[in-house]
């Protein structure tokens, strides 16, 4: 009991938004007969990828104490880059694939140097990248989709290997294995917080913030240009009108998760649980055939109780 | 030994308390305290760092609900539940260390929460006189539009005394509200306390500069762990007798005996000249095992020099040498790799990250040792910062917030941050400020282990006794400017007062 | 008078549909010696009346206009009618204040098409899921009026699902479509509202691998759509005149400045699709 | 001179941003012969009124250190609540738009509490209620939209009095007057920069912050609400997908006006240059004839230079 005990205080600032899953889970399993079955989970693991590898990115911009408005158009951009390099342009396949998530990663680049260099506010930065990724990739096509990629391409996000895995999950769960790592054990990761915390602080204790700052900013590009080709498989097409809105689904995710707008507090714990309490909220209310303008509301109603439950419980006591 | 309530008048006037207790969770910090207050006379409440002294003031202001205990105010019964209560009560505080609001101007900050107004509007003539004229009574004599944010830690302290005294409260609190100020400062802010003292208005003075005790306080109570074990109805008793009450034994000696520096030069500065005119034209050399004291008063510039040598703020011109070699100064980083650290004054903007835990915290600076392979592993931590913890004496477990240290137990974390990277260079700005005599020691004791570990260091401080006792030789400054360097020997405080008058 | 100048407010150029009707207008505008101006209103109605607005003020000929929004907003076509200028409403229309003409697909004859393409298909019995378009809009209300037609017919075609998308879109219809198949794995149809649905929920049949045909259906005939089409990707879809409209629209706007007659409702047909027709569609949209 | 450029220095935090807005107007003015006439300014202020009224209530959230993403949604709420009780209901219609706004007003109380009572963070607790209020806004007429309002109502966005102000403009520049007005010169203002700045020095102060939390959201959902009304008297109808994506809008034109995610730093004058940065970009490209997919990349180049004046202008001396 004791040891128990002890397990669930190191959980910290996850255990309100995983007390939060856990009763969603449940609640789920008991109202449906289809929700704890093993497809079912697995179907909600291929719908996570995208939001899960992105909010990966937005964690580190998050946690640094910045915010990225662009993750959902530069998702796009990598996209129709891939998509048009293959297609049109007749380039192998992989090396499309590299070449998007590079021009991502100097989306990301971009946006760093504007709140680095020209001191402009990350919110300002970003807003300003989003237009603008969007804007190219809009034009790239003339605005048209792209459709018909490999069988091998799409096959990653569609065959389960073993029946449980596709490529694409597993590379979800992997990027999230290396991230928890960085963030809790490598002194790359344990420098976010710092920075996240006090910008003054961390620069006076000999941390290039700077520096740290264009990469974190360079490595959520990255991660949201991957994101786009982990959708595209997923689609089997490219439009330049994919990831609206997504920066906010993103950013939900991650705050959802326990990290703080502010800075310095949090981590990929949280966000694994964000992610999933996104994920089998809108899957359990489908298969519960909510209509979805009262799906809007129990999701504000849900969002709203699963980050409370902390607050409450220690409330309680 | 509680003293017997006033016996003029009917009504008991003054504030009384009776029983209060503390606790944070699991750990008690108040056990019990009584206490009595009475019109007209400044009480002054001493204590360890720890001892629980910011805490039972904040429950008297309304700002830390107690977890037992009652109180009284004039004879009716009072149970504050915001500081706005207290506030309209007649009860004021000036906080340890709490910061204003950087973006608004000296004069609002003074009056925030209660502007004057005219027709419903603010009255910002008003405002800006009464403020200017408050400050100019402490020795501030800066326009009252200016932003809060562009002072240093002196002039902010001094903002943060005349919001408290524009309160008009009829009791005051006021926790360590000298720990930034320089010897003239304190004389001005003691004027103003005996001015309003004969108007009946009383005080709760809480300081760690033992010496000032008897110069200001009617009365003495001593907290230890929570407790509170002595009261003495003079504050005219040798510092000796507080002291024993505070630490529970004697404390033998202030200054360690200094260790004669070695040879060599480590650290050179020439023509060194701030980049938005701080200071300029400032030039010395510090040797193995040397501690170079740093004197001035507030504003003098010793703070900018500092920060330039570190890295922190640019420079327009000079150079920094360590062990002969120039030092390419971009970035604190850059004075770090080459062997330089600086405690910095602002503790809390600078010094540490407040929501993180005491063992990142010491961490921060040290990863490469802690982790020289990258690889932060837990176990690793928690002893590292166990020693940290152990060789300053911190009050706190290394997964405590910061935060929630006592003010001056994050002093001490953040000098054990500092210490465990054993730098060539060692610069401390302010060391002690807001350390208890005991622990003022002991730092005092470290310092003269660096020194004679073979650093060269840097103390500056607006405590002279602490500058004269410290160090081999002694910088004074005014206005920006170097005024001299004064060997121990010619370096009394009469000389060091000409020069940094001057 | 002779026209010179004309101004294109579209919906929604994200959307593949406009994004074709777009592109005709602005090519055989160039081909007449028009100058087009196009704004996109993202969707958003408010955005739209500030751009007619825009418009306006550039003195524009005439006004080609494809409503944003649910249903059509009458002020756009009020304030260019204040100005003199004729307006030619496409895709949607308002009833208070309707176009000097209206060009439009007839969906609700094109669905029931679609509809009954399906139900010959199946041999008229089957468990059919809907992935309607958003809710409340022209489309998405004539659209399924029309499969509501076919399947009075049909009974033995039964609605076991129905959900709404909020944007038209593919991702939407993806996950719609999986959660569908989960709660119910005997699904033999689904029925997207617009093509883009559709190539979702076909991503979806195939990523579930159901021991079964399922058979997917769309609507719009979007460029994308009809090569997926061909490949098999799913089954049917109704192929809007977008080309068409988009020319018809620069001669209605031609000959309403030159103050000659036009008709007040130019209903076009779309026409059914499959794999076996879609050839010359892929080659030239109509 | 001397009397110009200390004035000049007066404008403090909006200098950047107005600097952005001049060169703006000045290019605009050069690059087309329609810019700069009355009749098009007029519409520009017709353009912007709705994003003004909501930023007035965004300006006081953000200084006070929140954010709210419901503003979008509220808005469609109050103009479908308005539309159905007039309309389906038969309430007077002057009626129905009081009932409209103190509804609106009340999801901002709402938000409000979310945050002060059971301590959610701002951008959850604003995200639930930005899906709630559109979940409650579609169902009221089952996702149809409502139109035909009376024509007093709908003149007062169209006609011009004096052919100058529209009374719905004219609502947009008397507000902003009192914002600006509360916000330098009475202490209800002051005490937001206060809170905004140091919730604890706040406190301790003896200023009520949660009460002051409280009014900040109920005044920012009220103002929304005004602002769906505005939009339907603009539109002569009410649709529950109004007002989407209007949130970031908003907040763009606050913080583009100076006016810091932080708190405590920035002010209504602010906010009308963001505003009108916004508006007049918008507007000016469409008579550029921008192209669509172009005009994205051009607003986001914009956005940048306009904030990053002021880094680079301080950077040249
Ligand atoms: N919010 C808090 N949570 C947990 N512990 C706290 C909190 N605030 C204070 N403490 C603990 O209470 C004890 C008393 O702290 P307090 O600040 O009252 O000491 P102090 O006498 O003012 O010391 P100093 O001279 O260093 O300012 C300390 O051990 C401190 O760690
Ligand atoms: N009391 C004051 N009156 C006027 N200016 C002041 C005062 N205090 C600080 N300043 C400003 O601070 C600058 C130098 O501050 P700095 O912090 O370097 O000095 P310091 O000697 O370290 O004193 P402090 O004890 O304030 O830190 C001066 O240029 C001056 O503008
Ligand atoms: O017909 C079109 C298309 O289906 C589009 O995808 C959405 O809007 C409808 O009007
Ligand atoms: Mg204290
Ligand atoms: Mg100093």
């Amino acid at each position: 009991m004791k040891r128990l005990s002890s397990w669930y205080a190191s959980l910290g600032a996850v255990r309100g938004p995983l007390i939060g899953l856990v009763a969603l889970c449940l609640a789920l399993s008991l109202s449906t007969d289809t929700f704890f079955t093993t497809r079912n989970v697995l179907n909600v693991m291929d719908q996570i990828t995208v939001l899960g590898v992105m909010a990966i990115g937005m964690t580190l911009v998050i946690l640094i104490g910045g915010i990225d408005l662009s993750v959902g158009s530069v998702l796009a951009l990598s996209m129709m880059v891939m998509g048009y390099l293959a297609n049109e342009m007749g380039l192998p396949f992989g090396l499309a694939i590299v070449v998007a998530i590079l021009v991502s990663a100097l989306c990301g680049l971009v946006s760093g140097l504007m709140i680095t260099e020209a001191g402009l506010p990350p919110f300002i930065a970003t807003l300003a990248m989003m237009s603008v990724a969007r804007g190219i990739a809009s034009i790239i096509t003339d605005g048209q989709q792209i459709v018909g990629f490999p069988d091998w391409f799409t096959d990653l996000a569609i065959t389960r290997h073993f029946s449980v895995l596709s490529v694409t999950v597993a590379v979800m769960v992997v990027l999230f294995a290396i991230a928890w790592i960085v963030l809790r054990y490598r002194a790359a990761g344990r420098n976010l917080y710092a920075v996240g915390g006090s910008v003054e602080v961390a620069r006076l204790a000999g941390i290039k913030v700077q520096r740290t700052t264009n990469w974190v900013y360079t490595l959520c590009g990255a991660l949201a240009g991957l994101a786009g080709v982990i959708l595209a498989a997923r689609l089997d097409s490219a439009q330049p009108s994919s990831g609206l809105g997504y920066e906010l689904d993103t950013i939900a995710a991650v705050v959802i998760g326990g990290t703080s707008l502010s800075g310095g507090v949090g981590g990929i714990g949280g966000t694994i649980v964000g992610v999933l309490i996104i994920g089998f909220l809108r899957n359990g209310l489908n298969l519960l055939r909510v209509s979805p303008f009262v799906q809007q509301i129990v999701i504000g109603v849900v969002i709203a109780l699963a980050v409370a439950g902390d607050t409450w419980r220690r409330r309680m006591r | 030994m509680s003293v017997p309530p006033a016996a003029t008048g009917n009504a008991p006037t003054g504030l009384s308390i009776r029983g209060i207790k503390k606790s944070f969770g699991d750990v008690d910090v108040l056990f019990g305290i009584d206490l009595d207050v009475r019109p007209g006379e400044v009480v002054a409440l001493l204590g360890e760092n720890g001892a629980g002294k910011s805490t039972l003031s904040g429950i008297i202001a309304g700002a830390v609900r107690p977890s037992a205990g009652t109180m009284t105010w004039n004879g009716a019964p009072y149970a504050p539940h915001q500081p706005g209560d207290a506030i309209a009560a007649g009860i004021g505080m000036i906080h340890q260390e709490m910061r204003l609001l950087p973006h608004l101007s000296i004069a609002e900050n003074v009056f925030v929460g209660r502007l004057p107004l005219k027709g419903g509007r603010i009255d910002r003539d008003t405002m800006n006189r009464l403020a200017s004229a408050q400050l100019r009574r402490l020795g501030l004599d800066v326009p009252p539009t200016r932003l809060v944010g562009t002072l240093t830690i002196a002039a902010q302290q001094q903002v943060e005394i005349a919001k408290a005294l524009v309160l008009q409260a009829k009791l005051l609190i006021l926790d360590e509200p000298t720990a930034a100020l320089g010897g003239h400062e304190t004389d001005l802010l003691f004027e103003q306390i005996n001015r309003l003292k004969a108007e009946g208005y009383s005080f709760i003075y809480i300081s760690h500069r033992l010496e000032e005790i008897a110069r200001i306080a009617d009365r003495v109570v001593v907290l230890r762990d929570g407790h509170l074990v002595a009261t003495h109805d003079t504050a005219q008793l040798p510092v000796r007798t507080f002291v024993e009450a505070m630490v529970g034994r004697s404390v033998e000696r202030m200054f360690p005996d200094l260790p004669a520096p070695g040879g060599d030069v480590v650290l050179e500065v020439r023509g060194l000249t701030s980049a938005h005119g701080a200071f300029r034209d400032v030039g010395f050399e510090v040797r193995k095992g040397e501690i170079l004291g740093f004197a001035g008063l507030i504003g003098a510039g010793r703070t900018e020099v500092m920060r330039a040598i570190s890295g922190a703020d640019p420079r327009r011109a000079g150079e920094i040498l360590v062990d002969g070699k120039p030092v390419a100064m971009r970035s604190p980083a850059d004075s770090i790799e080459a062997g330089m650290v600086l405690v910095p004054e602002d503790r809390k903007a600078q010094g540490a990250i407040l929501d993180h835990s005491i063992a990142e915290n010491l961490c921060l600076p040290n990863l490469d040792t802690v982790a020289p392979d990258g690889w932060v592993r837990p176990a690793r931590v928690l002893a590292f910062a166990r020693e940290g913890i152990r060789k300053l004496g911190v009050k706190g477990v290394p997964d405590q917030a910061i935060r929630n240290l006592s003010g001056g137990n994050q002093q001490k974390a953040i000098i054990a941050k500092w210490i465990a990277r054993s730098p060539k260079v060692f610069i401390l700005d302010e060391p002690t400020r807001g350390i208890d005599v005991g622990a003022r020691a002991a730092i005092y004791d470290v310092i003269a282990d660096l020194a004679r570990a073979g650093m060269a260091v840097i103390v500056v401080s607006s405590d002279l006794e602490e500058v004269l006792g410290l160090s081999h030789r002694v910088v004074v400054m005014s206005r920006g400017r170097q005024m001299g360097i004064l060997p121990k020997e010619k370096a009394t405080s009469v000389a060091v007062m000409e020069l940094a008058t001057a | 008078k002779e026209a010179k100048k004309i101004g294109l407010a579209v919906a929604n150029l994200q959307a593949n549909f406009f994004n074709q009707i777009k592109q005709s207008v602005e090519a055989y505008g160039k081909e007449k010696g028009l100058e087009v101006i196009t704004v996109d209103a993202k969707g958003d109605a408010a955005t739209q009346v500030s751009q007619v607005q825009d418009l306006i003020t550039q003195n524009i000929d005439a006004l080609i206009y494809i409503p944003a929004g649910a249903t059509a907003a009458a002020v756009p076509v009020k304030a260019a009618k204040a100005a003199g200028i004729p307006v030619i409403n496409v895709d949607r229309n308002a009833d208070g204040a309707p176009g000097d003409t209206f060009i439009a697909t007839d969906s609700v004859a094109s669905a029931k098409q679609v509809g009954e393409w399906v139900c010959k298909q199946t041999g008229g019995t089957g468990k059919v899921a809907i992935i309607h378009g958003q809710k409340g809009t022209t489309p998405e209300v004539d659209r399924t009026k029309g499969w509501g037609e076919m399947n009075a017919a049909c009974p033995g075609l039964k609605t076991v699902a129905e959900q709404w998308s909020q944007m038209w879109a593919q991702d939407e219809g993806f996950k719609i479509a999986q959660d569908f198949l989960q709660a119910d794995p005997t699904i033999t149809v689904i029925w997207g509202q617009a093509d883009a649905l559709a190539l979702g929920a076909a991503q979806a049949v195939k990523v579930a691998n159901p021991d079964h045909k399922i058979l997917v259906a769309g609507f719009d005939g979007d460029t994308a759509a009809l090569v997926a089409l061909k490949n098999g990707v799913f089954d049917v879809t109704a192929t809007q005149k977008t080309q068409a409209m988009g020319r018809l629209a620069v001669d209605s706007a031609i000959a309403l400045v030159a103050g000659k007659d036009v008709p007040a409702l130019q209903l076009q047909t779309a026409t059914l699709t499959t794999k076996e027709n879609v050839e010359p569609f892929i080659e030239n949209h109509p």
